[in-house]
C-alpha cells in the first residue's frame, strides 16, 4: 500500500510531533522556504546543517530534549557524550527513514519511525557497553531513553521523512551538533560554578569551595535557566550597541 | 511489605520526585503547565498510561524478554508497548466517552515521548522490582509527576500577572521557577535513604 | 500497512541481533575486566587469577559472602571480600576489600556509589582517604570516624559517607578474621 | 519596613553581645551585599532603583541573623545574590517574587555550603570565648542517623535556649528577643496573627504527640519551638504577606503545611534546619492554596509586606 506523500513545498511549520510539543517555540519560528529544486544543493544543504547548530537549536530554542540535557550536565565532559551518543542516533535514524520514506504507508509512520530510532538506540547502548564502559555506566539510564528524545523523532518526522538523503543527514548532523554543543556549554557552566573547572582543569584552585547547587538537580534548572536569560540580555545588549 | 511499598511510594513522590530530581518527563513538564487545567488532565493521563505501562512492561520482561534472552529487545519493546498502548488508550477513551476524551484527548499522543513512561519501565528492570513495587513505584511516580506539574502550573499562572524582567520572560523563568521548586524539594532527601 | 511496519520491525530485529552477538563478548569481558582491575587494586601480589578462584561462605546471619582468593605459587596470600555499605547518603556503597593472610588490609576501591558530587564522592576524589586505610586491623585501629571517637578522618559536612565506608571495611575484616583464618 | 528593623532590633542585639565582631561584619555584608545587588541588578534591567523601600535591608538583616554567627564572607555575598537576585529581580521585584527572598538564600545557602552552614561556635559575651560546636538540632540529628536515640541532644538547656545562650544561628539564640520583636510587629498591625500561631501551634501539636506516645525517641514540642529558626522563620519570614495567602483560610493551610513539614522533615529528614524548606515548599503551593480559598481578582495584585 503506497500512501501519497506530500508534493512540492512542505512548510517546517506544518504541525508535526515535533511542533506539538515545543509549544511554545513554534510560534516565531519562522517557515522554512523549501521550493522544489534538484536534489542535491551545496547551499541548501549548509543551511540545513546551520540551522540546526545554532537557529533552531533544540535545546536552547525549542526546550527540547530537556532531560538529558538537565540530567547528565554535572560536568562538560558528560555532557559531550550524551550529545555525541545522540548524535550518532540522530544521523543513523534520520538518514534510514529518509531512504525508505516512499516504502512507509503515513498511518504507520511513528511507529516505524521509533522503531527504527530504538534499534539505532539499542545498537549504540550495547557499543558503548562494549567498548566504552565507563561512559556508559556514567549515562546509564538516559541512553535508552534518547529513544523518547523528542528532538530525535522530531526530525526524522519533520524533516528526515521528507527529504532526500544528503538533507536529511545535514540537518540531523546540524541538529545533533548543536544539541551535542548545548549540552556541552551547559556541563561546562554547572562544572566551572560547581567545582571551579572545566573539562577537569581546575580554573579557580584548591581554594574554590564547591557550590553544590550546580552539581545537584535544582542548579540545572537554575544554570540552564540563567544561560537563556544571560543569552537573551546580551542579545539585546548588542542590537542596541548596533 | 506494607513498609517496604510505603517507602517505594514516598521514594518515587517526594525524595526523588520523577521530574524535580530525575528529570524525567521534563519536556511536558515544562511544555504542558502554562494553565492550571491542562497540567491537571495531563498528569491524568500521565497517571493512568504510566500504571498501564509499567504493569504490561514488567509482564513483558518476565515472561518474555528473560525467558528467551532476548534482552537486548527491551528498550524496542518497551516503546511499541507504550506507543501502541497509547493508541489503544485513545481509541479506547474516544468510543466510550466523549468527555473523557476532550479532556484527556490531546495529550495522549505527547505521552509516547514521555520519558518518564520509559524510564518508570526501565527503572523497574534495573531495580527488579515485584509486581506490587511496580504497581506502587509507577503509581507514586505520576503521582509525584503530577504534584510537581500543578505546583508549577499555579506559579505559572501567578507569574502570568508579574513583571518579569525582559531577560527573563519565556523560558527562563520557568526554569527558574521550576528550578526554586526542584530546590524546595530537596528538602525531602534523606526522609528515605536510597 | 502492517507488513511494511513488519518489515521494519524484522530488519530492527535483525540489526539489534548482529549487535547482541558482536557485543556480547566484549562486555562480558568489560566487566570481567572491572572485576579483576579491583582485584588487583587491593590484593597483595599474586600470580594466580583470583576472579577464577572464588569461595561463597555462609555467615552467621544466613546471608552469603563471595570471597576471592590470591594465591602466589599456589599458596595462598590474600583475600578479596566484595562488601556493600547499605548506609552510604544516597544507597548503596559497593566496596572490594582486601586483605591479606595476617588480617592486614591491603586495600580498599569503591565499585559504585551515589553520593552526593563534590561532598560525599569526596572518598573517590581524595587521593589519600583509602590509601590510608591499609596497614590497618581489627586490634590496630579504632574502626570509627574521628568525629565518633575513631582513627579515620570525616570530610567536612560529609559524615555519613565515611562511617558507612568505615563500618563496611570493618565488617569486611571480621569475615575475614571468621572464615580466611 | 522601619518598624521591622525595629522588630529585629532584640536578636540583632543578642546577637551582637554574643558573637562581637564577627556578627557585625556577617550583618554588615548581608545587608550591604543585598543593597548593592538590588541596586546594581535593578540598573542592569533598566528599572527604576528601588533601595530606598527598604526590603532589601530587610531581606539582608534576616538572611544574616540565619547564618552561622561566624560565616565567611563569600556566604553572605552569595546569599544576598541568591536571596535578591533569584529571589526577587528575575520575577520584578518586590510583590511579585513568589518566594520569600531570605528563606530562598538560607536554603540555597544549605544545600550548596552543607559544611560551612553548621559550624557554629558557642555564644560568649562579645564572642570573645567562643569554641566549635553544634546546635541542638544538629545534635539530635547526628544522633537519630547513628541510631543512638536523642543522644546529647536531649540534655538541651530549654530555658536556656528560650532566653538566649544556646549555640546557633547568629539571631536565633534567643527565642524570646525574636518573640518580642514577633509580638511588636503583630502589635502594630503588620503581620497577622493566624500565620505564626499555626505554624508554631501544629509544630507543637504534631511533636507533642509523638513526643507523648515515645518521649525516649522525640523531643518535647518546647524543644522545637525554641531552637533553631522557629520563631524567626514563623514571625519575620512566613508572614510575609506577598509570598502567603490572600485569605484567613489560606493562611490557615498554610500555616498548617508549614508546621507539619517542619515536624516531619526536622524528625525523618536529611536536614536539620528544616523549617526554611517547608516554608520553601509552602510558599509554592500558595497559588493553588489562593485558587481554592479566594476569588479570583484578575488586575488586583497583592504588593508589598515584609
Amino acid at each position: 500500500m503506497q500512501h501519497e506523500r506530500p508534493t512540492g513545498p512542505v512548510p517546517a511549520s506544518a504541525l508535526t510531533l515535533s511542533d506539538a510539543l515545543s509549544g511554545e517555540a513554534v510560534a516565531g519560528r519562522p517557515a522554512l522556504d523549501v521550493a522544489p529544486r534538484p536534489a542535491f544543493n551545496l547551499r541548501e544543504i549548509g543551511d540545513d546543517f546551520v540551522r540546526g547548530v545554532w537557529r533552531e537549536n533544540g535545546v536552547f530554542k525549542q526546550m527540547l530534549g530537556l532531560c538529558p540535557a538537565l540530567a547528565v550536565t554535572t560536568t562538560a565532559v558528560n555532557g559531550m557524550a550524551m550529545g555525541l551518543a545522540t548524535l550518532a542516533v540522530m544521523v543513523a535514524s534520520s538518514s534510514s527513514v529518509s531512504i525508505i520514506r516512499n516504502w512507509i504507508p503515513g498511518s504507520v509512520r511513528i511507529p516505524s519511525f521509533i522503531v527504527i530510532i530504538a534499534t539505532f538506540v539499542t545498537v549504540v547502548d550495547l557499543f558503548l557497553n562494549a567498548f566504552a564502559h565507563d561512559v556508559h555506566k556514567t549515562l546509564g539510564l538516559f541512553i535508552p531513553l534518547i529513544v523518547v528524545n523528542c528532538i530525535v523523532l522530531g526530525r526524522a518526522d519533520a524533516f528526515a521523512a521528507r527529504r532526500s538523503l544528503p538533507r536529511a543527514i545535514a540537518d540531523a548532523l546540524g541538529v545533533g551538533v548543536g544539541f551535542t554543543l548545548a549540552l556541552i556549554a551547559l556541563g561546562a557552566v554547572r562544572e566551572l560554578l560547581g567545582m571551579g573547572s572545566v573539562f577537569g582543569i581546575s580554573l579557580f584552585g584548591d581554594a574554590y569551595p564547591p557550590f553544590l547547587l550546580f552539581l545537584l538537580p535544582p542548579g540545572a534548572f537554575i544554570a540552564l535557566g540563567l544561560m537563556l536569560a544571560g543569552g537573551t540580555y546580551l542579545a539585546a545588549l548588542s542590537a542596541r550597541g548596533n | 511489605m506494607a513498609g517496604e511499598l510505603a517507602l517505594i511510594a514516598l521514594s518515587a513522590m517526594l525524595v526523588n520526585n520523577f521530574v524535580l530530581a530525575r528529570f524525567l518527563g521534563v519536556c511536558p513538564f515544562l511544555g504542558v503547565s502554562r494553565k492550571m487545567d491542562s497540567a491537571i488532565g495531563m498528569s491524568f493521563a500521565v497517571l493512568f498510561v504510566m500504571t498501564v505501562a509499567s504493569v504490561v512492561t514488567w509482564l513483558v520482561q518476565r515472561l518474555v524478554l528473560v525467558p528467551f534472552n532476548l534482552e537486548y529487545l527491551r528498550t524496542i519493546t518497551f516503546i511499541l508497548v507504550i506507543a501502541s498502548l497509547v493508541q489503544l488508550v485513545e481509541m479506547v477513551v474516544q468510543k466510550t466517552s466523549p468527555v473523557l476524551y476532550q479532556a484527556l484527548g490531546i495529550f495522549l499522543p505527547l505521552i509516547t515521548t514521555n520519558c518518564a513512561i520509559l524510564g518508570v519501565a526501565l527503572l523497574v528492570v534495573q531495580k527488579d522490582y515485584g509486581f506490587l513495587q511496580t504497581l506502587t513505584f509507577a503509581v507514586a511516580a505520576s503521582a509525584g509527576f503530577g504534584l510537581a506539574m500543578v505546583l508549577l502550573a499555579g506559579l505559572r499562572e501567578s507569574l502570568a500577572l508579574a513583571a518579569i524582567p525582559r531577560a527573563f520572560q519565556g523560558n527562563a523563568i520557568v526554569l527558574v521557577t521550576a528550578g526554586i521548586l526542584s530546590l524546595a524539594f530537596m528538602g525531602f532527601s534523606g526522609l528515605v535513604r536510597g | 500497512m502492517v507488513a511494511a511496519l513488519m518489515a521494519v520491525c524484522i530488519a530492527g530485529a535483525v540489526v539489534l541481533a548482529w549487535s547482541d552477538r558482536i557485543t556480547s563478548g566484549p562486555i562480558a569481558e568489560q566487566k570481567r575486566r572491572e572485576v579483576v582491575r579491583s582485584l588487583t587494586a587491593v590484593l597483595p601480589p599474586h600470580n594466580n587469577a583470583p576472579d577464577q578462584d572464588m569461595s561463597t561462605v555462609v555467615l552467621d546471619d544466613g546471608t552469603e559472602q563471595t570471597l576471592y582468593l590470591a594465591r602466589m605459587e599456589g599458596q595462598w596470600v590474600g583475600t578479596a571480600v566484595p562488601v556493600t555499605a547499605p548506609d552510604g547518603y544516597s544507597g548503596n556503597i559497593d566496596l572490594m576489600v582486601g586483605v591479606d593472610r595476617n588480617g592486614r588490609l591491603t586495600g580498599v576501591v569503591v565499585l559504585s556509589h551515589a553520593e552526593t558530587p563534590g561532598l560525599g564522592d569526596k572518598m573517590i576524589t581524595d587521593e589519600e582517604w583509602l590509601p590510608a586505610f591499609r596497614g590497618r586491623t581489627l586490634e590496630n585501629a579504632r574502626w570509627a570516624v574521628k568525629k565518633d571517637g575513631g582513627d579515620f578522618d570525616q570530610f567536612t559536612g560529609a559524615t555519613i559517607t565515611p562511617r558507612a565506608v568505615v563500618n563496611a571495611v570493618r565488617h569486611a575484616l571480621e569475615v575475614c578474621e571468621k572464615v580466611c583464618r | 519596613m522601619v518598624d521591622v528593623l525595629v522588630a529585629l532590633l532584640p536578636a540583632t542585639l543578642v546577637g551582637l553581645y554574643q558573637f562581637g565582631w564577627y556578627g557585625l561584619v556577617v550583618i554588615l555584608l548581608c545587608v550591604g551585599g543585598c543593597l548593592g545587588v538590588e541596586a546594581v541588578g535593578q540598573k542592569m534591567m533598566g528599572q527604576k532603583v528601588t533601595v530606598s523601600d527598604g526590603s532589601a535591608a530587610v531581606t539582608g538583616l534576616l538572611l544574616a541573623l540565619s547564618l552561622p554567627p561566624r560565616a565567611e564572607w563569600w556566604l553572605c555575598a552569595i546569599g544576598a545574590l541568591a536571596g535578591i537576585g533569584l529571589g526577587k529581580l528575575v520575577f520584578g521585584g518586590l510583590g511579585y517574587n513568589p518566594f520569600n527572598p531570605a528563606i530562598l538564600a538560607r536554603v540555597v545557602l544549605l544545600i550548596s555550603f552543607p559544611a560551612q552552614m553548621t559550624s557554629f561556635v558557642t555564644p560568649s559575651p562579645w564572642g570573645l570565648d567562643a569554641v566549635t560546636t553544634a546546635t541542638p538540632l544538629n545534635l539530635l540529628q547526628e544522633a537519630r542517623i547513628r541510631g543512638l536515640g536523642l543522644g546529647e541532644a536531649a540534655h538541651t538547656d530549654l530555658l536556656a535556649a528560650f532566653l538566649g545562650g544556646i549555640p546557633g544561628s547568629l539571631g536565633e539564640t534567643s527565642a524570646l528577643a525574636v518573640l518580642l520583636g514577633g509580638l511588636y510587629l503583630l502589635w502594630r498591625g503588620h503581620i497577622n496573627w493566624d500565620v505564626p500561631v499555626g505554624m508554631l501551634g501544629t509544630m507543637a501539636l504534631v511533636s507533642g504527640l509523638f513526643w507523648w506516645h515515645d518521649p525516649a525517641h522525640y523531643m518535647p514540642p518546647a524543644f522545637h519551638l525554641v531552637t533553631g529558626g522557629a520563631m524567626l522563620v514563623a514571625f519575620f519570614m512566613a508572614t510575609d504577606m506577598v509570598t502567603s495567602p490572600l485569605t484567613r483560610k489560606g493562611r490557615v493551610i498554610f500555616a498548617v503545611g508549614c508546621g507539619l513539614l517542619t515536624i516531619v522533615i526536622r524528625m525523618w529528614g536529611g536536614y536539620a534546619e528544616a523549617i526554611s524548606f517547608a516554608v520553601l515548599l509552602m510558599n509554592a503551593a500558595v497559588p493553588i492554596i489562593d485558587r481554592y480559598t479566594a476569588p479570583r481578582l484578575y488586575g488586583a495584585r497583592k504588593r508589598g509586606g515584609l
